[in-house]
């Protein structure tokens, strides 16, 4: 299950949905608003997404991954919005039988989305600027970084 | 010529100044679309780099156009 | 740092232990009770560890890990004594700029600490019979599943 | 002739009965306190699948031992 939330993210609750008496390994990845990007110190990070279709395609990628790596559980949470420094801004949890498959699904899960799931992230600095990631040829921009 | 909803996410929508405008196109295929706005979203990306939905369905950039469809102009992502 | 206990395993407060304004990443693992191992139903396992050298050790690992990976943190902790199903036996948390040496980090660790700690597993199964893990030709035993 | 320390543990520990006794023994390397305890630890493993520590370190079956040394004998490990 993929879900988008504007709320932070609890990895607690979300390891908890995991569990399964035949699951002997679990796997999480999280990725975290950090203060520096390409050598610009980041301030805070803007999610912005495109639910419907963001939710379709994780769906994919989790029922792709639970396919090729014979996962037990594999779950997501990404989210949208103003995220600070610290702040998580995705969480992926597999519970497997061993731990090979773990690793490899979670890696997947979190490779796939960051490519195929339509979110785009806008950097503010700390100097006043920001720019979308990933977007440098988008065109001249007044604020843009890049 | 068709009647195509375009909608214009993050960067796009940025430049367009609107997330969304119903446009009368001469259009075929979802690349036209995003060479007929081109002066809306002012992207220079190649379409490779970008990506398409047609009626919430993600779709091929050569993929046909209908009048009435909702076309998504999407800049390249970066999720995680 | 490496940990050894009895008490259950907390994940969340652990994970807050890793946190770095400059880490992007986290990756964690978690080795689970699981009901089956090789064909046997498993009511549950015990873990005995000779703390001393498997803290000496584990800390060698774990240094190991930030140099090889360049990560920011990385934590483990190790259950001992008796556990049920579904229980955590050893967590592994690592946080890092990327997510790359994230993942590496944490694949390293834990793929370590299973052969490297002087750490112990007997299973006790369901059919009343129980057997030390990896212990096949340690010779005959009245009650060995080998 | 030294006096050794031999400390078993896990299946060593159940197969001796104790987890550490003080023996005598005419031995000159670890693998040799091995050998001599092997009617306590009952173990058919060869040495190179168990571990052993000398004094708290990890050591090399090849290592020697002195008089008052404590020897760790460990079976096969099995942690996470």
């Amino acid at each position: 299950m993929i879900t988008m939330t504007t709320d932070p993210i609890l990895p607690d609750e979300l390891r908890d949905n995991l569990f399964d008496p035949g699951a002997g390994a679990y796997c999480a990845f999280e990725g975290w608003v950090r203060n520096v990007n390409e050598g610009h110190a980041v301030e805070r990070l803007e999610y912005e997404a495109y639910e419907p279709l963001a939710i379709k395609e994780g769906e994919r990628i989790l029922a792709e991954a639970r396919e090729r790596f014979k996962t037990l559980h594999a779950h997501c949470v990404h989210r949208t919005g103003l995220l600070e420094i610290g702040d998580c801004a995705v969480w992926v949890g597999v519970s497997a039988p061993h731990r090979d498959e773990a690793f490899l699904a979670c890696r997947f899960i979190i490779d796939a989305l960051k490519v195929r799931l339509p979110i785009w992230k806008k950097e503010h600095y700390v100097n006043g600027d920001s720019g979308w990631v990933n977007c440098g040829r988008c065109a001249a921009h007044g604020h843009s970084a890049a | 010529m068709k009647t195509i909803t375009v909608r214009y996410f993050a960067m796009f929508r940025e430049h367009a100044g609107v997330g969304e405008e119903s446009l009368t196109l001469d259009v075929q295929t979802a690349a036209d679309v995003f060479a007929a706005t081109r002066e809306r979203h002012r992207s220079s990306e190649p379409v490779g780099h970008c990506k398409v939905a047609i009626n919430d369905d993600m779709a091929d950039w050569d993929a046909p156009v209908a009048d009435g469809d909702t076309v998504f102009l999407f800049p390249p992502v970066a999720g995680g």
